[in-house]
């Protein structure tokens, strides 16, 4: 079976093809760059709905030699090989899934994208086999090469592509996340040399059955398990990421552009809440008792310190990237929590988190190319001009905001319900943060699509409230107009541009509505990992 | 004490008082001289150690053509030697960490293989080992032979291109 | 008809959904969408009425959502309660579907406001059907949000604008509270479920601490949705909205969802005897605190934005009091005769295009319909003998009377005084009088006074269903037949009823036949007018404690998040740099020292490895 | 004789070899004090030919393999020699440093 390898490096057809197409012809490579995510998005929903009625997943693994690192004879045959090894289980399949949908509405989206078209369609296709690789490797070795992909594909789309200061936000991006990734290297070295391998079932089999113990090349006592976990947490924390290394996001998603972030905010920081759930808990669930009351706490400091801070920003990018900060804190609780629902949460927050990002910025990105600017204080009345906009807008306020019936409740409900198992108090504390994203949510929101309409031209002149102060002590606040200028007059959402929204909009309440869609898939994953836990 | 224990104090003297001589000399040509010594005791002690071709390259090689392109290169470059100037590099601190570096390496190495014995004497190899090192240069090793006689033209046509006058670095003069 | 429940929130939904989609295209044929759903919702609600009344009852569930071995579900339970609830929303809703065809003819967003009404309704209608917390407080929550697009429908006024956030924010607070609440009984009960609840309350699972503290967290989803002090300030606000909209969401029926929680977890709150006197002690305070506001507002939507307030006080201290009946025959026909009154006020506005009172008047000839149905509905709220609201009020009374402390039956009889003066002060400075320059006012069209007309006969009808005199029927029905009523003193009856009467003939004194002068109370404690004028301060309050501090913590905040965070993160990056330009300088060019370095590094390793034995860790 | 012993000079020699490469200052005496070292690993290979685990001939032919190399490199060292002489009119390790910052 070569399934999952055409799944992964189907993006490559396209990157080929490209090659091949003059710089110049625009059409043809917005055309040929958004065909070429349509194939691994097939390949995913038919593996999808293959799952879900009942085809075994383990069925679609690939294993083939690729390194032999050593060869000597008091070791066993498969010590330090390194395989080319892929495989996918639930977890894995609903992150490709949600990965294949956003690449495609990534790539629809980008047509907004004016310069240098033919480079930056070849990396965002690079972006997304990374991706696709990061969570269809089965092996440890593999994780990080394709994770790796991913880190240079988004500083290159970060770099060249973004706004004013696009090469500062890049920059910090490929130092926030080359640290955490060398990290992760360390630890990966580590398990290695101990283990003789980087399959994930097999270090799984060989750090948890007593019998195997003596198969381990050199014993991992206790408390080298427990650095080698806190070291995976770090190196994840970073990626997510934790307060206090958010600052690399921030700057991320005010700079990028829109359909990058969508990417971005929608897979790519689901990366460490996937490593966190599959080998924190899924290779080292004794351990991860120990930290499970620290990563709740620092789950509660990011929704609280996320939603305080984006409660003060007055540029919509800014509010969206420190909401990220703040869900991605959901995701930190539901982990603390450690029990099913919080497991579970988790998973639901980081899907649920990952479609509503991915409207937000896809809106973001219609709202720079219309008005040139997302300064709040710049906007307003929106809904007279763009109805079908700023309901969008709305929609996507209200599901940032946790609104029953749409996907973000689904994740906060599930990750809070299994924290006020294990740490009531804490959860209380932590549930504050729903007041705080329904203030900065609407505010934000309200302040753009309802009130005075002010119009095109005086948005980009600079109209500015008099209240000077409220502003001064936010960030220099740049209009980061990196679409190009605005062209035209204020037009609503067009056809074209709607049909990512309304995709995206349809998932969001179908998950919102029927969470069971997401939850049969996961069940049995969540069940392993219990049993792993002990109960 | 048997003569092949006298025989190998002696050799192993030589040797090494001739490195420390090296050390301690400050004219140049009077260092490659004591190294001579010391290049002579170790082919005396590839004799002990029944490596009589080897010893014999040794002597040739070492004793001989490197240590006489040396001179060469010595006499070549040399010109107003101060015999006061300093022989060493760097100030106290270079050298009290070159040597502490060097003792301490020493001496972890000298732990590892004090009590290094395989128990093996070895005596099959005593006589006729240049055919043996024929036999195996030709045979199994030919392909590493051809190689290092790759590398050696190469370092031949290397060092004349290096040691060639450029034409610019000649009107320079 | 009973197993078809679920069919009902269905119609409303299909009505949302429609016009969000094709609403542009149908215009003003919109309402006739809406119309038709709720108009069939009604129907099935009254079938499925009748059916309980039968004696049939029904619970249905499916799975929403499995955790491990736990499955969420939802589903519908006609209890007595969720039934009569069904009715009354579906009822209200369906007249004000009329209504708003006349009301909001020619709006530029006239579907939309359809939509949205649909939405409202749907979310409604789920939430009473709940048979558990979950399904519940994500209804809990729709119904906010219905409020909120509602109150923003005008979206283009500032005020409107701050007063959706503000009444979605306020409201959120509350839900957290809820959210809290709902979680810690799910962690000691493993169930959402009501009846699963109600077992660990009995047989003592859940501790009577635990009880009192989850009781009193999902007390203040209900003050956040039923406006009860301190948060019923988004209330008042919330008028910005269109008339219609203020009858159904913020008089009949969201507002009363706090209550019908608070009822439909009854066992819950019966088992904590803290938690009910937290329950009357705010019913009853803000009972008589939002009467005193009411007394002095000028916009009439704001008068009754505050009686509703203070009603829906008498409703929570008659559930504090344990009269769960009382309290639900109080929301009953609250809802009929509150909508009434707002519907009027509607129609009021419509005709004179102002909301401020002290620009109406002598306005009973010009609208004939109008002016008789808003007295109707002035007299029942007053409690006048023989309207709905003199037994609901009568019921709640006795109950404070008979289980509630002293102190909160006077502050209810003070209040009853207080609603029927601030009530018949409306109703004279609207209606009596002279005329003042209102010459093109006329009456409403028939679908707006025909739905007002309905509500007129409901608000005195619906009081008949539970007399002292006729039986408790009601009462009888919603237990079980396990009621039994108060054996309240006679006298109390006579208290209400003089009470009353006295209010009403205060109002008359000053703004009737003007025998009092008007600024009668300000001219001798001027600070108390001041004070009720601007509601106590209480939004003054917010703004320099919650508002500001919040906002205080939010900047400083951000100082630590650019100083502090930003520069540790500098801090490292100029460590690095530092360390970084140090190693450059070492690079001197001396091969030599370079080659000293290494062996050293070499020898330390080589010493380490020599020392360890090669692994450590 | 065991060994140890022959590795143990073959120690002193190295060592006498490193810190003199580390130390001295004309470059011929550094280019030597290398060859020193080579030595000393030959001293190893033979010694192990002979008292190793696997007494072999292999030994021999993998120090005659270093010799040649050794030569190479002191050919071509002496040829960068003289060529850093041309330029520089000097031969001392210390002065040869302007690959530096």
């Amino acid at each position: 079976m070569m399934f999952l390898s055409l799944l992964v490096f189907s993006p490559l057809l396209g990157i080929v093809l490209l090659m091949f197409v003059r710089k110049t012809d625009e059409r043809m490579i917005q055309w040929l760059g958004t065909a070429a995510t349509v194939p691994p998005l097939i390949l995913a929903l038919f593996a999808f709905i293959q799952s879900g009625r009942g085809f075994r997943l383990e069925r679609l693994d690939e294993a083939r030699d690729w390194v032999r690192l050593a060869d000597l004879p008091f070791l066993t045959d498969a010590a330090y090989v390194i395989r080319y090894e892929l495989g996918i289980d639930g977890l894995s399949l609903v992150f490709i899934v949600l990965t294949a949908v956003l690449a495609t509405l990534a790539a629809l989206a980008s047509m907004l994208v004016k310069t240098e078209k033919k480079g930056y369609f070849l990396w965002l296709l690079a972006l997304e086999i990374g991706m696709l690789g990061v969570f269809s490797a089965a092996n440890f070795v593999w994780f990080f090469l394709f994770l790796e992909v991913t880190l240079v594909a988004m500083f290159l789309l970060v770099g060249k592509w973004g706004g004013f200061e696009r090469e500062r936000a890049a920059y910090s991006y490929l130092l926030y996340n080359g640290l955490g990734s060398a990290l992760l290297l360390v630890v990966i070295a580590v398990l290695l040399a101990r283990t003789g391998t980087a399959n994930f079932a097999l270090l799984h089999e060989m750090l948890h059955n007593p019998a195997a113990e003596g198969q381990l090349i050199a014993p991992l006592t206790e408390e080298g398990r427990r650095w080698l976990l806190g070291g995976l947490l770090l190196a994840f924390a970073v990626k997510l990421p934790a307060v206090p290394f958010h600052r690399w996001l921030i700057r991320v998603h005010v700079e990028a552009p829109p359909p990058v972030v969508m990417l971005h905010a929608g897979v790519l920081l689901k990366i460490a809440a996937y490593g966190m759930i599959r080998f924190g808990v899924g290779l080292f669930p004794d351990e991860f008792r120990s930290f499970a009351g620290v990563l709740a706490l620092f789950g509660v400091i990011n929704v609280l310190y996320g939603a305080l801070l984006a409660l003060r920003q007055r540029e919509l990018k800014r509010v969206l990237a420190y909401s990220s900060v703040s869900h991605m804190g959901v995701v930190l609780i539901g982990l603390g929590a450690l029990n099913e629902a919080g497991i579970q949460g988790a998973i639901f927050q980081s899907v649920a988190h990952g479609l509503i990002s991915a409207l937000s910025f896809l809106l973001v990105g219609v709202l720079t190319h219309r008005m040139g600017t997302t300064d709040i204080n710049r906007l307003g009345g929106l809904t007279k001009a763009m109805p079908l906009f700023s309901g969008y807008l709305l929609t996507a306020a209200l599901a940032l905001l946790g609104l029953p019936g749409l996907a973000g409740f689904v994740g906060e409900f599930t990750s809070f319900l299994g924290l006020f198992q294990t740490k009531p108090a804490l959860a209380a504390v932590g549930a504050l943060g729903l007041i705080f994203a329904a203030v900065y949510s609407l505010k934000a929101v309200l302040d753009i699509t309802f009130g005075r309409p002010r119009d095109r031209q005086e948005a980009v002149m600079g109209w500015r409230e008099p209240q000077a102060s409220a502003v001064s002590i936010c960030e220099p606040q740049t209009s980061g107009a990196s679409l190009g200028e605005p062209q035209g007059g204020v037009v609503d959402l067009q056809g074209k541009e709607a049909v990512p929204a309304f995709i995206l909009v349809a998932l969001i309440v179908a998950v919102g509505v029927y969470p069971q869609l997401l939850a049969a898939p996961l069940t049995a994953v969540v069940e392993t990992m219990m049993n792993g836990l002990g109960g | 004490m048997s003569g092949t224990d006298i025989a190998f104090f002696l050799l192993a003297l030589a040797a090494i008082a001739g490195g420390v001589t090296m050390l301690q000399l400050t004219n140049v040509v009077h260092m490659v001289i004591a190294l001579v010594m010391t290049f002579l005791g170790i082919a005396g002690l590839y004799v002990l150690l029944s490596a009589e071709f080897v010893a014999v390259v040794q002597v040739l090689i070492y004793s001989g053509a490197i240590t006489i392109i040396m001179l060469f290169a010595i006499m070549l470059t040399r010109h107003h030697t101060d015999e006061r100037e300093r022989q060493t590099t760097g100030g106290v601190w270079h050298k009290a960490v070159a040597a502490l570096s060097v003792i301490a390496f020493g001496l972890a190495v000298y732990f590892g293989i004090r009590q290094l014995d395989f128990g093996a004497d070895g005596s099959a190899l005593a006589g006729d080992n240049a055919r043996a090192i024929g036999k195996s240069l030709y045979s199994y090793y030919t392909i590493p032979f051809e190689i290092v006689s790759v590398i050696l033209l190469v370092a031949l046509i290397g060092a004349i291109v290096l040691a060639k006058k450029d034409g610019k670095g000649a009107e320079d003069e | 008809m009973m197993n078809l429940a679920w069919v009902v929130p269905l119609f409303p939904l299909g009505s949302f959904i429609l016009l969000l989609l094709f609403g542009r295209r149908w215009k003003q044929a919109s309402a006739y969408v809406g119309i038709a759903a709720t108009f069939l919702s009604l129907l099935l609600a009254l079938a499925v009425l009748v059916d309980r009344l039968g004696g049939s009852t029904y619970e249905a569930n499916w799975t929403w959502m499995t955790i491990g071995g736990v499955t969420l579900t939802v589903g519908i339970s006609a209890t007595a309660l969720n039934v009569w609830m069904l009715v009354v929303v579906a009822l209200v809703s369906w007249l004000v579907h009329v209504y708003s065809q006349g009301y909001m003819a020619g709006d530029e967003r006239f579907s939309t406001f359809y939509a949205y009404l649909g939405l409202f309704t749907f979310a409604m209608l789920g939430l009473v059907l709940s048979p558990n917390l979950l399904q519940a407080y994500i209804f809990w929550e729709l119904v906010g949000l219905g409020s909120f697009l509602l109150i923003g429908f005008y979206f283009y006024k500032e005020e409107a604008k701050a007063a959706a956030k503000k009444a979605f924010i306020m409201t959120r607070i509350g839900d957290v509270g809820f959210f809290i609440g709902m979680m810690l009984l799910f962690w000691q009960t493993h169930s959402f479920d009501y009846d699963d609840i109600f077992r660990a309350v009995g047989d003592g699972t859940l501790s009577p601490g635990m009880t009192t503290l989850a009781a009193i967290l999902i007390f203040i989803g209900a003050i956040g949705k039923s406006g009860q002090f301190p948060l019923h300030t988004w209330l008042p606000d919330a008028m910005e909205g269109p008339t219609p909209v203020s009858a159904l969401i913020h008089a009949a029926t969201m507002v009363a969802a706090g209550v019908y929680l608070v009822a439909a977890l009854f066992p819950l709150y019966e088992a904590s005897h803290a938690a009910m006197m937290t329950v009357a002690t705010i019913g009853g305070v803000t009972a008589i605190f939002a009467a005193t506001i009411g007394l002095v507002q000028t916009d009439i939507k704001r008068v009754l934005a505050y009686s509703t307030v203070s009603q829906l006080g008498y409703m929570m201290l008659a559930l504090g009091a344990g009269s769960y009946v009382a309290a639900i025959f109080h929301l009953t026909t609250h809802a009929f005769f509150k909508a009434l009154l707002f519907l009027a006020a509607g129609s009021v506005i419509h005709a004179v295009r102002t909301q401020n009172i002290e620009e109406m008047g002598g306005l009973w000839r010009r609208l004939p319909w109008t002016a008789p149905l808003f007295l109707i509905g002035a007299l029942s709220i007053s409690g006048v003998p023989l309207f709905a609201g003199f037994f609901s009020k009568d019921e709640i009374l006795a109950a404070a009377w008979t289980n509630g402390p002293r102190l909160l039956f006077w502050l209810a009889v003070a209040a009853a005084l207080l609603t029927s003066f601030y009530m018949f002060r409306l109703f004279f400075l609207v209606f009596a009088g002279k005329a003042r320059h209102h010459e093109d006012a006329h009456e409403a069209p028939a679908s707006m006074v025909a739905p007002m007309l309905v509500l007129g006969v409901l608000s005195i009808a619906s009081g008949y269903m539970q007399t002292p005199w006729f039986g408790s029927f009601l009462g009888e029905w919603l237990t079980d037949g396990a009621y039994r009523h108060e054996a309240a003193p006679g006298w109390i009856v006579v208290v209400a009823t003089i009470v009353s009467f006295a209010g009403i003939f205060l109002a008359w004194l000053m703004y009737g036949a003007q025998k009092m002068p008007r600024d009668w109370l300000s001219a001798r404690v001027p600070y108390v007018d001041e004070l009720l004028r601007r509601h106590y301060y209480i939004d003054d309050i917010y703004r320099l404690t919650v508002v500001s501090l919040v906002s205080w913590i939010s900047r400083l905040l951000a100082y630590v998040d650019r100083f502090l965070v930003e520069g540790l993160a500098r801090l490292a990056a100029g460590i690095v740099g530092a360390a970084a330009s140090a190693g450059s300088r070492g690079q001197n060019g001396q091969a030599q020292t370079y080659g000293a370095v290494t062996v050293a590094g070499l020898a330390i390793l080589v010493v380490i490895f020599a020392l360890t034995g090669g692994y450590w860790l | 004789m065991t060994l140890s012993a022959y590795l143990a000079l073959a120690l002193i020699l190295f060592c006498i070899g490193l810190y003199g490469a580390l130390t001295k200052r004309n470059t011929v005496i550094v280019l030597i004090c290398i060859e020193l070292m080579l030595n000393a690993v030959n001293i190893n290979f033979v010694a192990f030919a002979k008292y190793g685990a696997h007494p072999s001939v292999h030994g021999h032919v993998f120090a005659l393999f270093a010799i040649a190399v050794a030569a190479a490199e002191a050919a071509v060292g002496l040829a960068a020699l003289i060529a850093f002489y041309r330029s520089r009119k000097t031969v001392q390790v210390d002065e040869a440093n302007s690959l530096k910052h």
